[in-house]
């Protein structure tokens, strides 16, 4: 009950302010928005037993990602860019290639369903409380079978941070850093 | 903050500056000075200074004043400093009226120019570290200026605007204890000034924000007109107290303190040594405070002949002068102040430019400006 | 009985506890606030030779209450070209943020606001590090050039200390194994050690980046009053600026819970495993009762009537708080609330201290420049942190190979300090190179004469 | 917790929100961030079958998503910021320029 109760809250949210976050037009209430369904999908983690990753989510994503995001919109201050039309001819294109997408994958739902064994609603799942402790499976997973792509992810996150201060920097030069 | 003059489309990268608008609204511009800043990010690109707010029109006041009515108004331009421009004032006319004040007045008058330097130098002490971030220096500066306003209270009974000094001498005598109370001052003072530099000097963050920071050269300071502090932190030794004596400053030893740098830590270390030395001039000047009268032969019409004169004395802020021209009559046909915290107001933005939002106010405090005076 | 209501019924009686500790952080958490702030003001008035708030209640002491209502009757303006929904809710997001991170927080070994979760400590630090996003909306939505220049240096000023932060708390959970608040505490009592004994580096960054993360002098330049006003805060006012005066002493009180949590041993008391001092068990009620005595001493030297029958009162709660934290020893029915009474003491004794050290810093240094908040979060204590991480493991390492822990721990601190002062000397010679380039590159014109 | 296919049509509007997003707006950085918002649709995705199944490494791969979804969005900021410094403009239309 309380389980359904919860998912219901938070998917409703998340897909509310996903609607809401593509069609406001002030990209900072985007930003607000995307905010508010990131912390749903958090929920639906912790919902869903992954402790772990709902902090990651609100650490990194949240606290993280979103911020640099709300930051440039700050820097480039949008709201005077913005009294442009907003959906063009490509709005047809969207909806069309959405919505192939969508029955692409609903086709897909509707063969699984009818899969031998195990398909897709599995019953026998372990009950919370029997789940070990998640962080430390997540880190015994993410040290030992997941090394490797743990250290190439450390990589690409610094090229990735290189990347973003030379792309940044001003062309100034020295005096800014 | 939607001011003329503002670009509302201004961006934090773009090409376009950010106009910052600072006061006449703003808790560090000392009072209601108005500087626009135009912003590349943080770093100041341009400023342009608006002043006016507290004009007064004291010189065009003066022109409708007796020569002795007309002297309580200086203490009202700049306030933080009332006796030094008393004192101004009054030399300035005796100097017109060809008249001097009495040896015992020209003494007292010293000790008390300069407790009111120590006093303005602590409340600039106080608002600068304030500006920078540094909340207690500011009540421990109060509570010494406070000693000084009580002996000022208890010499003339007012505190702040004390109109102290007549022309051609004194009106009242000094009050039984004074010297006692100053020597007590003066004693205990050196203890706290030491306070002040163990909170100050050596700390990494203030010399972080002082050092470097609106740096003035020698040349730039002499093109500029700055004086006083200024001037001095710049490395020039030039003190009117030394240069052309008045009061009795003749008298007495006392070095001046000057910078090598000329950025804000010189002027800050100057002005704290200036501080000592005043201190020291007191010291001495109490030990023997001659005899005689304290009024000079002026009478009770002051009609001045025909002429002008010129007089500057050094205010705590810089050189203080004032031009009287008279015609004859019991009025000033014209006075004109220079006021130092005007003139060293223009090196504003030699010394912000490429500097940080942060250092405006650091350096609008190292500059000392009181805008009653700027403003007149 | 309908299922719905059923359900609801379990629900309740599942997490009562919890519901009802929301309840009361909501309830209490501002009042707490409030009085910090007192404190704050006094200590401050106490450092710079002057009373303080003396006039609403005896010594100020209702002086928070008043402001709260003066605060909340004050007239709500919303700026004319603010974004409105933004505006309303970036003040809501810093004092909820705030106050959810507060439910992790265990104050005792039985008094913990929410469960024992798996990931407390990162639980709290994360959900208060979303107060950032209350400053930097309100900053933006504000539209006033103050406000945005605030919510940009409180962007970029969080997010290189939080860095550090983490990396520093990271060196605490590497010795502790455990991200759960309660194992973290009892690791530091088997270790027979607080953290910051053996990590002192980390505690150092922590404490550092802890102050920068609240915004509190010498790195509050996000409001810098001298500079940008009130910075984010600037357009705020009446209950909206309250709400944000709100979270940021309650972020306070979350840092110095995770610092004491982390660093300082929690609840334990001091030296937890020494049984010949097991005396300081009946500390908190010696200490209060010496409180109140110091109270009687006082109440005889107050100039006015009220003040000395203010005193007694205050001598006469310290008495009764002291009759609290005693009866439990000796009435042996209710000694399953002592850990808990003892622990509180501790823990809040703690934070109190880390607290005035908050506050202590505050009177006394003066304000950093942006630029040079940003070197020493990213030159100085970002790299420190990360080599405090590595030699931490190193210390573990070394003492797992048999070393004597304390030898280990002293070599690798000196590693860290040797790396530290190398470090601020690089920066020194960065920033004597940087000014010297400055006076060069300062356009020269403007001559008045 | 609910049945998967619960959390696979969560997941699926997310996603296709997400492309209509991406498709539909001019804006530079409100693309970016429908694409987090994809990525994000994926992590439910991830995380559900890492719980039906027992086995962490779903969870494993979605920390990975967001570590690279923190690396996407840098980079592609720090663009729109260079792009932005020349061209003051962050519209997808207007940025017609191969080289500047």
């Amino acid at each position: 009950m309380l389980d359904s109760v919860l998912f219901y809250f938070f998917g409703g949210v998340a897909v509310l302010s996903a609607v809401l976050m593509v069609t406001r037009r002030n990209a900072m209430h985007s930003a607000v928005f995307l905010i508010t369904t990131l912390m749903a999908t958090a929920g639906i983690f912790l919902q869903l037993r992954a402790e772990f990753l709902f902090i990651a989510q609100i650490i990194l994503y949240v606290g993280g990602i979103m911020v640099l995001f709300i930051f440039v919109i700050m820097l480039v201050r949008l709201d005077v860019a913005l009294h442009h039309v907003r959906f063009r001819m490509q709005k047809m294109v969207a909806v069309l290639v959405a919505l192939a997408l969508g029955f692409e994958v609903l086709a897909i739902l509707y063969a699984a369903r009818r899969l031998p064994g195990q398909g897709l609603f599995i019953s026998e799942i372990t009950p919370p409380d029997k789940l070990p402790p998640n962080s430390e499976e997540l880190a015994k997973s993410l040290f030992s079978a997941y090394l490797l792509p743990f250290e190439i992810a450390s990589v690409l996150l610094l090229v990735a941070m290189v990347g973003a201060v030379v792309m940044a920097k001003s062309k100034k030069g020295a005096e800014e850093q | 903050m939607r001011e003329e003059g503002t670009n509302q489309n201004a961006t934090l990268l773009g090409a376009d500056e950010l106009v910052l608008n600072m006061g006449p609204q703003h808790p560090s511009t000392h009072g209601v000075l108005r500087v626009k800043l135009k912003l590349d990010g943080e770093r100041v690109r341009g400023t342009e200074c608006v002043i006016g707010y507290l004009h007064r029109g004291v010189e065009k006041i003066a022109e409708h004043r007796t020569y002795q009515q007309f002297a309580p108004y200086v203490d009202r331009m700049d306030y933080v400093a009332a006796v030094s421009n008393g004192l101004g004032y009054c030399e300035a006319v005796e100097k017109l009226l060809n008249a001097e004040a009495p040896p015992r007045a020209r003494v007292i008058r010293t000790i008390l120019t300069e407790l009111q330097r120590i006093a303005s130098h602590l409340v600039w002490l106080g608002t600068h570290a304030l500006d920078i971030g540094a909340l207690t220096p500011l009540f421990y500066c109060f509570r010494e200026r406070e000693e000084i306003l009580k002996i000022f209270e208890r010499y003339c009974g007012a505190r702040l605007t004390t109109h102290a000094f007549r022309i051609g001498g004194l009106q009242y005598e000094a009050y039984d204890g004074f010297e006692k109370d100053v020597e007590r001052f003066c004693k205990d003072f050196e203890r706290r000034i030491q306070e002040y530099m163990d909170l100050l000097t050596g700390n990494s963050i203030w010399i972080g924000r002082t050092r470097n920071v609106g740096v003035l050269s020698a040349a730039d300071c002499i093109a500029l007109g700055a004086s006083g502090p200024i001037l001095r932190a710049s490395g020039v030794k030039w003190d009117l107290r030394k240069a052309q004596p008045y009061a009795a400053y003749d008298q007495y030893q006392f070095e001046i303190p000057v910078g090598t740098n000329g950025d804000t830590y010189d002027r800050y270390l100057v002005r704290m040594e200036e501080m000592r030395q005043s201190r020291l001039i007191c010291l001495q000047a109490i030990e023997r405070i001659p005899d005689g009268p304290i009024m000079g032969k002026v009478g009770k019409v002051l009609k001045p002949p025909a002429g002008e004169v010129y007089h500057s004395i050094e205010a705590p802020k810089g050189i203080l002068g004032y031009y009287l021209v008279s015609d004859g009559t019991t009025q000033p046909y014209r006075v004109r102040v220079r006021p130092p915290s005007f003139v060293n107001l223009q090196a504003f933005d030699k010394m912000v430019r490429g500097h940080l939002v942060a250092d405006v106010v650091a350096i609008i405090g190292t500059l000392d400006i009181v805008l009653g005076e700027v403003d007149r | 009985m309908n299922p719905t209501l059923e359900a609801l019924l379990h629900f309740l009686a599942t997490w009562w506890v919890e519901l009802l500790w929301g309840v009361v952080i909501v309830a209490v958490v501002p009042l707490v606030a409030g009085y910090v702030v007192l404190v704050e003001r006094k200590l401050m008035a106490d450092m710079q030779a002057r009373l303080g708030p003396m006039r609403v209640g005896p010594h100020g002491l209702l002086q928070p209450i008043a402001d709260a209502v003066e605060l909340l009757i004050k007239e709500d303006i919303i700026p004319d070209n603010a974004d409105q929904l933004i505006f309303w809710l970036a003040p809501v997001i810093s004092m909820v943020a705030a106050l959810t991170s507060m439910g992790a927080i265990a104050f005792g070994p039985t008094l913990q606001v929410a469960r024992d979760i798996n990931i407390g400590i990162l639980f709290v630090a994360g959900v208060s590090s979303l107060g950032l996003l209350g400053i930097v909306l309100g900053g933006w939505a504000s539209n006033s050039h103050y406000s945005i220049i605030g919510a940009m240096r409180s962007t970029a000023q969080l997010v290189s200390y939080e860095t550090a932060a983490g990396l520093a708390m990271v060196s605490a959970l590497l010795l502790s194994g455990t991200l759960s608040i309660r194992a973290i505490v009892d690791a530091q009592r088997q270790s027979g050690v607080w953290f910051v004994f053996l990590a002192p580096m980390a505690f150092f960054i922590y404490l550092v980046a802890s102050i920068a993360e609240t915004n509190r002098a010498p790195f509050d330049l996000p409001e810098a009053e001298s500079e940008l006003v009130a910075g984010y805060m600037t357009e705020y006012s009446g209950f909206r600026w309250s709400l944000y005066f709100l979270g940021e002493y309650a972020n306070m009180i979350v840092v110095a819970s995770v610092a004491t949590t982390l660093f300082l041993g929690g609840w334990l008391r001091p030296f937890p495993n020494v049984t010949w001092l097991s005396w300081l068990e009946y500390a908190p009620a010696v200490l209060m009762a010496l409180a109140g005595g110091y109270s009687i001493y006082r109440a005889g030297k107050q100039p006015v009537a009220v003040q000395t029958g203010f005193m007694w009162a205050v001598a006469l709660a310290c008495f009764a708080v002291a009759v609290l934290f005693a009866v439990p020893r000796f009435v042996a029915p209710l000694n399953f609330v002592l850990p808990g009474l003892n622990g509180a003491f501790w823990f809040l004794l703690k934070v109190s201290a880390y607290l005035y050290v908050f506050m202590w810093l505050r009177f006394t240094l003066p304000r950093y420049r942006f630029d040079q908040l940003m070197h020493l979060g990213w030159y100085i204590l970002i790299p420190l942190a990360i080599v405090n991480v590595v030699a931490v493991g190193v210390a573990m390492l070394l003492e797992n190979a048999g070393w004597n822990r304390w030898v280990g721990l002293m070599v690798t601190t000196a590693f860290t300090l040797g790396t530290a002062l190398y470090l601020v000397h690089l920066q020194d010679k960065r920033n004597a190179r940087a000014s010297s380039a400055k006076t060069d590159v300062l356009p020269g014109n403007s001559y008045a004469g | 917790m609910m049945s998967p296919a619960h959390y696979l049509f969560l997941s699926l509007a997310l996603f296709l929100i997400g492309c209509i997003g991406v498709t539909t707006r001019r804006n530079v950085i409100v693309v970016l961030m429908s694409i987090e918002l994809i990525l994000n649709a994926v992590n439910i995705n991830l995380v559900m079958f890492s719980r039906v199944f027992g086995d962490v490494a779903g969870q494993v791969f979605a920390l990975f998503i967001i570590a690279d979804a923190a690396a996407e969005a840098a980079v592609g900021l720090g663009i729109i910021i260079a792009f932005f410094r020349n061209r003051e403009t962050v519209l997808a239309d207007e940025m017609d320029l191969l080289k500047w």
